[in-house]
C-alpha cells in the first residue's frame, strides 16, 4: 500500500466513523423515544446539537487540563478509528492489532478523566471513579473475549481475523464458532456503552450527570462527538470480532446497527445498577459465560 | 363516644393543674392549659393517653392581648381523637419551653414559629433559620409586620401600559383608583 | 452571596466533603436543597435547606377575604392540590356551621381520588427517574395527563381546580363525564400490568429499592410520619377511615399496608392505593347519578362574609399523608390566622434527614422520592 | 426601573456583509444560528409551581424532543433558563448564579404570571415581582399555569426568534450589567457578589457595552474578592539555585 | 586494566569520595558527576568483559565478569543512580536535615554493591554481592530513623531469611557439583533429580524473591522504600528490587533453563515449575496492585505498584518465549524510568507541601504544572497505555501470553493493569486535580534541580515508548546471554506475523488524532474563558471558600463495597499470617543472631538444610 492511499484512509476512516456515529446516536434516541411512546428527535438532531455546542459564544473552561482532556478524548478515538478495519480500508490495523486497539480505546477515557478532574467538582470525580470501576468490571469479560478470539484465529490482527471469517462464510463467523464468547462480548459491549443498567457513572439524580457536570460549549460538544465514536467503535469492533467484519458497506453497516440496537433497546427497560451490583453482575455472568466459551474453544 | 372520651380525658387531665377542658366535637377536644402545665400534660397524654402523634403546633398572634397563643394538636391512633392544647404566653420576651423531648416533630414546628414569630423555644435542638435563611427583616408573621409596605419598599412593579389602556385613559377612563390610593406601581414611579 | 464567603479559608482537615443536592438538581423534588456531608459514597449527615418556594401563604391569607383564599390554597402543593382546597373549605364550613349537600360531598370525593391517582402516577415517574428508569416517567406522566384532561373538563383547570367552595363545589359534572371517567379508569387499570412489568417487578429496580431508607413503625410514629409512608411500616392509619370526612364512611375501600418500611414498601403501598382509589372512583361513578340535590349550600355575599369567631383544625388524607388546616377566625371578613400542616413538613425535613444518614449517595434521591416529599408544603 | 416595553428588543442589524460583500459570507453564521434554534437544552430546574407542566411537555404526550429540546442538568450545558413561576428572593439568587454560569447564547423564559408581575403573590414579602429587573428575559409565557401546549408554543416562538436572530437579550446582560447588578444589589444588599465574573467575561468576549460599568459595578469593586481563575504558574523566580 | 576494572574503580572512588566529602555542600553534584562518569564508562565498554583481579577467600576464587545481562542491569542501575543523585543534589540536599555524609555514602555503597552483584562471575561472588547489596540497602533504608528504621529492620529480617535460603542452596549445589562456577552448576542442575531440584528452586526463589518482593514475601517493601529519603527512595524504587529479578534470570533461566522448568512437573497436578513461578508472578501482579488501590499516601501507593510491576517482569521472563522474556526484561528499564519519574514528582510535592497524604492535597496542577506533566507521563507509562514505554513491554507480555495460550495469566495481567489504571488516576486526581486547598494557594513549582531529572526520565520513558527498538537491542543481547530465544525487533517495536507492533505508527496516529482533536477544539468554536474554581456547579448553590468540595478519600467507594471485604478478609489475613509468622521467626532469629556468633548460625542453618536435602 502506498503512502498516499494510506493517508487518505487515515483521514477517511475517522470521518466515516463520525458520520455513522451520528446516525447511531440518532438511532439510539429514536429507539428510546419509541419505547417511551413518543416521536423522538428530528433526523439531524445529533448534528444540530454538536454544531450548536461548538458554536456557543462563551466557553467556560477550568484550565488547560480541562481543555486537553477533551482533546485527548476526541483525539484518542480518532486514532482508534484508524485501527479498525472497515470495508475497503484497513488503515494501520496491521501495525497494532487487537490489544493495541483495546488500550488505545482507554486513552479517551483517561483524557476525559483528567479533564473532569480539573473541574474540581466532586460530582465529576465521583462519576469518573464510577466510570473507571465500570471499566474494570466490563473489561474482564471483554478481555476474555479478546483472548478467545485472538487464540481462535491465531492472531491478534483484526485484518486477519476479519479475513478468516469472511473466507469461511457464516459458519466461520465468530458468532457461529464461539457463540458463548459472542454472548459474553455482547454483555461487555453493553457495559462499554454505559447505558442502563450500567449507567451509574452519569446518574443525573445522584451526581448531576457525573463527568459532564462542568462541561459546556465545545467541551460538551467534544463529548457528543466522542459518543458518536464510542458507539461506532463498540459496534464495529463487535462486528469485526464476531460477525465477519465488513465485506461491503451495506452489510457492514446493517450488521453494526443491528448489533448496537440490542443493548440500546434493552437499556430503556431498566433502571441503573449500583456500582457494586454492576461489578458483581459483570464478574459473574458474562465472565462465566466467557470462560466457559474459552474452555470449549481451547479443548 | 364524645362523653366517654370527654370523661376519660377529664379524668386524665385531673392529674395536672391548670387545665380546662372543652369538648366540642366528636373527634376534637380543646384544652386550655396554663403554660407551666403544658409539658406535664403532653407527657401524660403521650405516655398514658396514647396520643403519640403531634400533628402540629400552631402559633396565633394576639397583639391586643400582648400574647402569643400556642396550640399543640396531638392525635391518638387508638382513641381516634385530636386534642388541641392551647396555651398563651406573653409576647415579650416570647420565650417558651421546647417539647422536643416529648414529641420529635416539635423541632420543625418550633423552628418554624421561631422564624415566623420570633418565639424562642428553650431546649429545641435547633433554632437556626430554615426557610428565611436569607431574610433580614422582622419575623414576618407578626401582625405588626406589613407585608405590603415591605413589598413596596423592596420591589418594583411591572409597569404595564399597553396602548389600549392609554387610549382608554386618555378618554378619561381606566382603572378607577385615585392616585393617593394607588399602592404600587405608579405611586413608586411618581415618587421617583 | 457575600464577598467574605470567597475569602480563602483553611478547609476542615477531614476526609469528608460536601455535596449540595439541590435546589437545581434532578435528584431533588422541586426547588429544595439537601446539604449532604459524605465520606466516600456514604452519607454522614444531611441538612435540609428549604425556603426556596416560600411565598408566605399564611401571611397572604390573613390579608385576603375568606373566599379569595380558595384560589390561593391549591398552590401550596402543586402535584396534589385538591386536598388543600378541600381541607380549607371544610374548616370554613365548620366555623360557619354550613351543611354541605350530599351530591357536593360525592363530587368532592371524585375530585380527591382523581387527584390522588394523578399524584401517585407522578410520584412513580419521579421515583423511577431517580433510579435511571426514564421510561416509567415518560409513561406515568403521560397517563397522568389523561386525568388532568378530566379535571379540565370538570373544573376548567388542569392543575389548579379551585373547585371547592365553602359550602359545596363550583360545578356539577358535565354530560357523559362519568363515562369518560370510567373509560380512563379502565385504561389505567389495563396499563397497570405494563407498569408492573416495567417497573414494580423489575428485578433491577427491586435490587435498588429494597432495604433502602428503612423505617420501623416505632421510628415512623416518633417522627410524625403519616400517609403511605406510615402505612408502609404496617400501621393502617388513614384519615379517611379514622377521622372520616365527606362520605368516605359510606364507601368501601381497603387500607393497603406493607411492613418493610423501605423505599420498595412505600412504592408498593402507593401502587396498591392507586388501585384502591380506582375502586373508590368506580363507586362514585356508580352512585353519583343517584344522588340528587344541590351542589352548594347557600352562602352569604362572599365579598362581605364575616365568618363567625372560632377555630377549627380540619384534617384530610392527601396523597402524601395527613394534611391539616388550623383556621382561626375573629369574626372578620378575613381569617385571623391560618396554619397549614402539610405532610411533607415532616417527611422532607426531619424524616429525610434521619433516613439519609448513613445511606449511600446513590440512594439519597430515591429516599426523597420514595417519601414523596413535596417541598412547597414545607416552605408554604 | 424597566417596564415590559423597555425590555430591549434588540435590533440586531443583520450581520453587515463585512467580508467583502461575499453573499456566502453569512452562510456559516446562519447555519450556526439555525443549529442553535434547533437544538435547545433547557435547564432542569423547577423554580416554582409552573414546573409541574414541564414534565407533561417533555414526556410522551407532548414530547419536546420533537423540536430538539431536551432537559439538561447543570447550567453549564443548558441554553434555556425556564423560570417557572414565582421566584422567592432566596431562589432568585440561585437563578442569577445559574444564569451567569450558563454559556451564551442563553435565553430566559419567564413562565407563569408570577414572573411577569408577581401574580397572585403580589403582596408577598418573599417573592420578586418582576423577573426582567434582574435578568434579561427573552420571552414571557403568561398564565397560571400555562398549559403544555402554551409552553411548547412559547418555545417554538423562541426557536423562531433565534433563527431570525432577534433573540439576543443575553448580550444585554453584559452590555447593561450595571443596571441588572443595581437591581440585584437593591434586593440582596450592597455586598452581593456572585462567583462568576461577568465583567471579565464581557471583556474577554468583546461584549462590553457603555453601560457594562457604572456606579453599581464600582460598588462591587469596593468590596469584592476577585475570583480570578487559577492560572497555571511556574514561579520561575523560585527555580533559581541550580548548582 | 580492563574497562570493567575502571568501572569498579570509579564506583569505589565514588564511595570513597562520599565517605570523605559527603558533608560538603556540593557533594551531591560531585556524586552525580561521578555516577555520570560511571555511566559513560559503561557505555564505552564492551557488553562482556571481566576484571583483571581475582580474590581468593577460604580457598575459593572470587571472580567478576560482565555479560550482556549484567550490562543491561548495570545501565538501569547507574542511570537510576545518576538521575536520583541529580534529583537530590540541589535544593533537596539543602533542605535535608539528616546526616548527609551517611546518606551519600549509603547511595554510593548501594551502587557499588549492585555493580559487584551484577558482575558476579560465579555463585560465590553472587552470594557475596547479594549480601553486600542487602546490607547497603539496609543502610539506605534505615538512615532516616523512626518509621524508616522499623521498616528497614523488617526488611533485614526478610533479607537475612533470604540469605539463609540462598546459602543453603549454594551449599547444596556445591555438594552436588563440587564447584561454584556457573558452568559446573549448569551441568549439575541439568542432571539433578526432581526432588532436590524443587528444593533448590524453592530456596533460590525464597532468596531472590524476597528482594523482588514476590508474593508472599512482599510485605516489607512498601514501607521500607517509602520512608527512605527522596533520592534514596527513587533509587530503591527504581532499581534495587530488580536485582532479585537479575538473580532469578541468572539462575532460573540461565542455569536451570526454561525447558527444564517446563519439564519439571508438580507432583499430583498438571502444573509445571514454570506454571508455578508464572502464577506466583501473576499473583504478585494482582494482589499488590489492588493493595495499592487502597493506599492513601502517594509514596506507599507507588511502592506497592513497584511490587506489582516486578510481577510483570518475572511473568514475561518465565513465559520464556522471545516476545515474553524480552517484554519482561524491557519492563525493567521502562519501569525504572517510569517509577523514578513518579517518585521524583511525589517527593517534589512532598518537598513543597511537606507531606504526601492523598487526602490533604488537590488542585496542584495550577501551581506545579511541570510536575503534573511528568506525573502524567509517568502514570500513563505505569498504567501501560500508549504512547509510553510501559505499554510496549506490557504489550509484549500480553501478546506472549496470548500466543502461549494462557488465558488466566493473561486475565491476571490485564486485571492488574486495570487496577493500575484505577489507582494511578486516583494518584493524579488527588494530587493534582480537583480543588486547590487554601493553604496551597501560594505554592511554587518544584525546584529546577528536581524538575530536570524528573522531566528527563519522563522523556526517556516516552522516547523508549515511541522507539522501543532503541533499547530492544540491549534486551536482545541480554536474552542471548542467558540462552533465551532472541527477539526480532524493529525500531518501532516488534515485527512478527502473529503479533506485530509498530509504535512509530501507533504513536504517530495517536498524535495525529490528538492534533485533529486539538484542531477541532481550538479551531472550532469561540475562545475559552477560564473561571475560578468556586465558579462551579453545586446544585445551584454558592460555593464558599471554606467548603471542602473535593472528592478524595475512599476514591473507589463503589468498588470497595464489593471487594473491600476481601481486603479485610483474605488480604489482611494473608498479611497478618505472614507478618506474624515472620515476626515470630524474626524475633527468634534476631535473638539468635545477636546472642550467637553469626557464623555459627549460618553454619547451623546450612547443616540443617544439607541434612534435609541430602537425606
Amino acid at each position: 500500500m502506498n503512502v498516499a492511499s494510506l493517508l487518505v484512509e487515515l483521514v477517511l476512516m475517522p470521518l466515516v466513523a463520525f458520520v455513522v456515529g451520528l446516525a447511531m446516536v440518532l438511532m439510539m434516541r429514536r429507539i428510546a423515544a419509541r419505547l417511551q411512546r413518543r416521536v423522538g428527535p428530528p433526523f439531524f438532531q445529533p448534528l444540530f446539537d454538536i454544531v450548536k455546542l461548538y458554536g456557543k459564544h462563551t466557553q467556560t473552561s477550568h484550565g488547560l487540563v480541562h481543555d486537553l482532556g477533551i482533546v485527548m478524548a476526541v483525539g484518542g478515538y480518532i486514532a482508534a478509528e484508524t485501527m479498525l478495519p472497515v470495508p475497503g480500508m484497513t488503515g494501520i490495523a496491521d501495525k497494532g492489532g487487537l490489544v493495541v486497539l483495546a488500550y488505545v480505546m482507554m486513552v479517551p477515557s483517561l483524557g476525559l478523566a483528567l479533564g473532569v478532574g480539573q473541574c474540581a467538582n466532586p460530582n465529576g470525580s465521583i462519576g469518573i471513579s464510577r466510570a473507571l470501576t465500570a471499566m474494570l468490571a466490563y473489561d474482564v469479560p471483554f478481555i476474555i473475549v479478546i483472548f478467545g478470539v485472538a487464540f481462535h484465529f491465531g492472531s491478534s490482527n483484526l485484518i486477519t481475523i476479519a479475513a478468516a471469517q469472511q473466507a469461511a462464510g457464516i459458519a466461520g463467523w465468530g458468532v457461529s464458532q464461539m457463540p458463548l464468547l459472542a454472548l459474553a462480548g455482547l454483555f461487555a459491549l453493553h457495559g462499554m456503552l454505559g447505558k442502563q443498567p450500567f449507567e451509574i457513572y452519569v446518574a443525573p439524580a445522584e451526581i448531576a450527570t457525573g463527568p459532564m457536570v462542568e462541561m459546556s460549549g465545545k467541551h460538551m460538544g467534544g463529548l457528543f462527538v466522542m459518543q458518536c465514536f464510542q458507539l461506532y467503535t463498540a459496534a464495529v469492533l463487535y462486528v469485526t470480532l464476531f460477525l465477519g467484519g465488513g465485506e461491503n458497506w451495506l452489510s457492514f453497516l446493517a450488521k453494526s446497527f443491528a448489533v448496537l440496537a440490542v443493548p440500546v433497546s434493552l437499556a430503556y427497560l431498566f433502571p441503573r445498577y449500583r456500582t457494586e451490583d454492576l461489578v458483581r453482575l459483570m464478574w459473574k455472568w458474562p465472565t462465566m459465560i466467557g470462560l466457559l466459551g474459552l474452555a470449549f474453544l481451547m479443548h | 363516644m364524645t362523653t366517654d372520651i370527654g370523661q376519660w380525658l377529664g379524668h386524665l387531665i385531673g392529674q395536672v393543674e391548670g387545665v380546662q377542658h372543652r369538648g366540642r366535637h366528636a373527634r376534637r377536644q380543646r384544652l386550655d392549659v396554663a403554660p407551666d402545665a403544658l409539658p406535664a400534660l403532653l407527657e401524660l397524654l403521650q405516655g398514658k393517653g396514647s396520643f403519640v402523634h403531634l400533628s402540629a403546633i400552631s402559633c396565633v398572634d394576639w397583639p391586643e392581648d400582648g400574647q402569643f397563643e400556642l396550640v399543640y394538636h396531638v392525635w391518638s391512633y387508638e382513641l381516634k381523637t385530636l386534642v388541641s392544647a392551647h396555651i398563651r404566653i406573653p409576647r415579650e420576651p416570647g420565650r417558651y419551653l421546647s417539647v422536643y423531648d416529648i414529641y420529635k416533630p416539635a423541632a420543625f414546628f418550633e423552628r418554624d414559629i421561631h422564624e415566623m414569630y420570633g418565639v424562642f423555644f428553650e431546649g429545641s435542638p435547633s433554632m437556626e433559620k430554615f426557610i428565611l435563611t436569607e431574610w433580614d427583616g422582622p419575623p414576618p408573621m407578626r401582625k405588626e409586620f406589613d407585608s405590603e409596605n415591605w413589598v413596596n419598599d423592596h420591589f418594583d412593579w411591572q409597569d404595564y401600559h399597553p396602548d389600549w389602556l392609554n387610549d382608554i385613559e386618555s378618554r378619561g377612563g381606566g382603572i378607577a383608583i385615585r392616585p393617593d390610593e394607588q399602592r404600587f406601581s405608579r405611586k413608586a414611579k411618581h415618587e421617583s | 452571596m457575600r464577598a467574605e464567603n470567597y475569602q480563602s479559608r483553611a478547609q476542615p482537615p477531614s476526609h469528608e466533603y460536601e455535596l449540595n443536592f439541590g435546589p437545581n438538581h434532578p435528584g431533588i423534588e422541586g426547588n429544595y436543597a439537601l446539604k449532604v456531608r459524605l465520606h466516600g459514597d456514604t452519607v454522614i449527615d444531611a441538612k435540609a435547606d428549604g425556603g426556596y418556594l416560600h411565598r408566605g401563604f399564611e401571611k397572604l391569607m390573613e390579608q385576603r377575604l375568606w373566599i379569595q383564599n380558595i384560589a390561593l390554597v391549591p398552590r401550596i402543593c402543586v402535584p396534589d392540590p385538591a386536598p388543600m382546597e378541600l381541607a380549607y373549605s371544610m374548616a370554613v364550613e365548620t366555623l360557619c356551621g354550613l351543611e354541605v349537600p350530599a351530591r357536593a360531598q360525592w363530587l368532592r370525593v371524585l375530585q380527591m381520588e382523581l387527584s390522588r391517582v394523578a399524584a401517585h402516577l407522578f410520584t412513580f415517574g419521579g421515583h423511577a427517574a431517580t433510579t435511571g428508569m426514564y421510561s416509567t416517567m415518560f409513561w406515568g406522566v403521560a397517563d397522568r395527563d389523561l386525568i388532568l384532561d378530566l379535571f379540565e373538563e370538570l373544573t376548567g383547570g388542569r392543575v389548579y381546580h379551585i373547585y371547592n367552595l365553602p359550602g359545596g363545589v363550583r360545578r356539577d359534572v358535565p354530560d357523559g363525564f362519568l363515562d369518560r371517567v370510567s373509560a380512563t379508569l379502565d385504561y389505567l387499570e389495563s396499563r397497570l400490568a405494563d407498569y408492573d412489568n416495567l417497573f414494580f417487578t423489575n428485578q433491577v429496580f427491586i435490587t435498588r429499592a429494597r432495604g433502602i431508607g428503612p423505617m420501623s413503625q416505632q421510628q415512623a410514629l416518633e417522627l410524625g410520619v403519616t400517609g403511605p409512608n406510615l402505612r408502609a411500616t404496617g400501621l393502617a392509619f388513614d384519615v379517611r377511615r379514622d377521622d372520616p370526612y365527606l362520605v368516605y364512611d359510606q364507601i368501601e375501600f381497603d387500607i393497603p399496608t406493607e411492613t418493610a418500611g423501605d423505599a420498595w414498601a412505600r412504592t408498593l403501598v402507593r401502587r396498591a392505593e392507586l388501585k384502591e382509589s380506582i375502586r373508590i372512583l368506580r363507586q362514585v361513578v356508580a352512585r353519583l347519578p343517584g344522588i340528587p340535590g344541590p351542589i352548594r349550600a347557600p352562602i352569604p355575599n362572599p365579598l362581605a362574609w364575616n365568618v363567625p369567631a372560632g377555630e377549627y383544625y380540619s384534617r384530610v388524607e392527601s396523597s402524601k399523608g395527613e394534611l391539616a388546616w388550623y383556621v382561626v377566625s375573629t369574626g372578620g371578613a378575613k381569617p385571623w390566622r391560618t396554619h397549614i400542616r402539610g405532610p411533607s413538613a415532616m417527611h422532607a425535613v426531619q424524616v429525610l434527614e434521619t433516613l439519609v444518614q448513613g445511606c449511600r449517595l446513590e440512594d439519597v434521591a430515591q429516599i426523597m422520592f420514595s417519601l414523596d416529599a413535596c417541598p412547597p408544603e414545607v416552605d408554604r | 426601573m424597566t417596564s415590559l416595553s423597555d425590555i430591549p428588543v434588540i435590533q440586531t442589524p443583520p450581520e453587515a456583509p463585512a467580508r467583502g460583500g461575499n453573499p456566502l459570507a453569512n452562510v456559516f453564521d446562519d447555519f450556526i444560528r439555525y443549529c442553535r434554534s434547533r437544538s435547545l437544552f433547557m435547564l432542569h430546574y423547577c423554580t416554582g409551581c409552573g414546573a409541574i407542566e414541564l414534565p407533561p411537555a417533555m414526556t410522551s404526550r407532548f414530547d419536546m424532543e420533537r423540536i430538539g429540546i431536551q432537559p439538561m442538568v447543570t447550567p453549564r450545558q443548558a441554553d434555556i433558563l425556564l423560570v417557572t413561576g414565582y421566584v422567592s428572593v432566596k431562589t432568585l439568587k440561585r437563578i442569577i448564579l445559574t444564569y451567569e454560569q450558563m454559556a451564551s447564547p442563553k435565553y430566559v423564559i419567564g413562565i407563569c404570571s408570577c414572573t411577569v408581575n408577581g401574580g397572585m403573590y403580589w403582596q408577598s414579602y418573599a417573592t420578586a415581582k418582576k423577573l426582567n429587573d434582574y435578568l434579561p428575559v427573552d420571552l414571557y409565557i403568561a398564565g397560571c399555569m400555562p398549559r403544555p401546549e402554551a409552553v411548547i408554543e412559547g418555545l417554538k416562538a423562541l426557536r423562531d426568534n433565534i433563527e431570525a436572530g432577534t433573540s439576543d437579550n443575553w448580550k444585554d446582560y453584559y452590555q447593561r450589567y450595571d443596571h441588572y447588578l443595581g437591581n440585584q444589589q437593591r434586593l440582596f444588599g450592597a455586598d452581593w457578589q456572585t462567583p462568576t465574573e461577568v465583567i471579565a467575561e464581557a471583556k474577554h468576549y468583546g461584549l462590553f457595552g457603555p453601560d457594562t460599568l457604572g456606579e453599581h459595578t464600582r460598588r462591587l469593586e469596593d468590596h469584592r474578592k476577585p475570583l480570578e481563575p487559577l492560572r497555571m504558574t511556574l514561579n520561575a523566580g523560585r527555580l533559581e539555585h541550580m548548582e | 586494566m580492563t574497562p570493567l576494572d575502571t568501572l569498579y574503580l570509579a564506583s569505589a572512588a565514588t564511595l570513597a569520595a562520599m565517605l570523605v566529602l559527603g558533608d560538603w555542600r556540593r557533594a551531591g553534584v560531585l556524586a552525580t558527576l561521578m555516577y555520570g562518569v560511571q555511566l559513560a564508562l559503561l557505555f564505552t565498554m564492551q557488553r562482556t568483559g571481566s576484571t583483571s583481579f581475582d580474590l581468593s577467600a577460604l580457598g575459593f576464587e572470587l571472580s567478576w565478569r560482565f555479560d550482556a545481562l549484567s550490562w543491561f542491569f548495570a545501565v538501569v542501575t547507574l542511570g537510576t543512580a545518576f538521575f536520583a543523585s541529580w534529583y537530590g543534589a540541589g535544593e533537596w540536599l539543602r533542605a535535608y536535615t539528616g546526616r548527609r555524609r551517611l546518606f551519600q555514602s549509603a547511595l554510593a555503597a548501594n551502587v557499588f554493591a549492585m555493580l559487584l552483584l551484577l558482575g558476579s562471575g560465579d555463585l560465590l561472588t553472587l552470594f557475596v554481592g547479594w549480601e553486600a547489596t542487602s546490607w547497603a540497602g539496609f543502610l539506605l533504608m534505615a538512615l532516616a530513623g523512626g518509621l524508616a528504621r522499623d521498616a528497614a529492620l523488617r526488611y533485614l529480617v526478610y533479607a537475612m531469611a533470604g540469605a539463609m535460603a540462598l546459602l543453603g542452596a549454594l551449599v547444596v549445589l556445591f555438594q552436588a557439583g563440587g564447584s561454584f562456577s556457573y558452568e559446573a552448576a549448569r551441568a549439575t542442575l541439568a542432571a539433578m533429580a526432581p526432588g532436590p531440584l524443587w528444593a533448590l528452586i524453592i530456596l533460590f526463589g525464597l532468596g531472590f524473591g524476597a528482594k523482588l518482593a514476590l508474593l508472599p514475601l512482599h510485605l516489607w517493601q512498601a514501607a521500607a522504600y517509602s520512608e527512605t529519603p527522596a533520592p534514596g527512595s527513587v533509587f530503591l524504587g527504581g532499581v534495587v528490587g530488580r536485582m532479585g529479578l537479575f538473580a532469578l534470570a541468572l539462575v532460573l533461566v540461565g542455569l536451570i533453563g526454561i525447558p527444564h522448568l517446563q519439564a519439571l512437573a508438580v507432583p499430583f497436578t498438571f502444573l509445571t515449575a514454570q506454571d508455578v513461578v508464572a502464577w506466583v508472578a501473576a499473583l504478585t501482579v494482582v494482589l499488590p496492585t489492588y493493595t495499592a488501590l487502597k493506599q492513601n499516601d502517594a509514596r506507599y501507593l507507588l511502592a506497592w505498584h513497584g511490587i506489582g510491576q516486578g510481577g510483570y517482569m518475572l511473568l514475561g521472563l518465565i513465559v520464556g518465549s522471545a516476545l515474553g522474556s524480552a517484554g519482561g526484561l524491557l519492563h525493567v528499564i521502562n519501569y525504572a524510568a517510569t517509577q523514578a519519574t513518579l517518585l521524583m514528582v511525589v517527593f517534589g510535592v512532598r518537598h513543597r507541601v511537606g507531606h504526601t497524604d492523598l487526602n490533604r492535597l488537590g488542585g496542584l496542577v495550577a501551581r506545579m504544572p511541570l510536575s503534573f506533566l511528568a506525573l502524567l507521563l509517568g502514570i500513563i507509562s505505569l498504567a501501560g497505555l500508549p504512547p509510553m514505554s510501559g505499554f510496549v513491554s506490557k504489550w509484549m507480555v500480553y501478546s506472549s501470553l496470548i500466543q502461549d495460550g494462557r488465558p488466566f495469566l493473561f486475565l491476571a495481567a490485564i486485571v492488574g493493569t486495570l487496577g493500575t489504571i484505577l489507582s494511578v488516576y486516583k494518584l493524579i486526581h488527588n494530587l493534582f486535580l480537583g480543588q486547590l486547598r487554601a493553604e496551597h494557594e501560594q505554592l511554587n513549582e518544584a525546584p529546577l534541580s528536581m524538575l530536570i531529572p524528573m522531566l528527563a526520565t519522563a522523556t526517556l520513558a516516552f522516547v523508549t515508548g515511541v522507539a522501543p527498538g532503541l533499547v530492544l537491542g540491549w534486551v536482545a543481547d541480554a536474552q542471548a546471554a542467558i540462552g533465551l530465544p532472541v527477539i526480532d525487533y524493529t525500531l518501532g517495536g516488534i515485527a512478527s506475523p502473529r503479533a506485530s507492533l509498530d509504535m512509530l505508527w501507533v504513536v504517530g496516529v495517536m498524535f495525529a488524532g490528538f492534533g485533529v482533536g486539538a484542531l477541532l477544539f481550538y479551531g472550532a468554536g469561540g475562545k475559552t474563558h477560564r473561571v475560578h474554581q468556586l465558579d462551579n456547579y453545586a446544585g445551584g448553590h454558592f460555593l464558599d471558600a471554606g467548603m471542602r468540595y473535593h472528592y478524595s478519600d475512599n476514591f473507589y467507594a463503589g468498588l470497595m463495597h464489593l471487594i473491600g471485604g476481601w481486603y479485610r478478609g483474605s488480604f489482611h489475613w494473608l498479611e497478618g499470617a505472614i507478618g506474624s509468622g515472620l515476626s515470630l521467626v524474626a524475633q527468634g532469629a534476631g535473638g539468635w543472631y545477636r546472642a550467637i556468633n553469626p557464623a555459627f548460625y549460618l553454619l547451623a542453618a546450612s547443616v540443617a538444610l544439607i541434612a534435609w536435602v541430602a537425606l
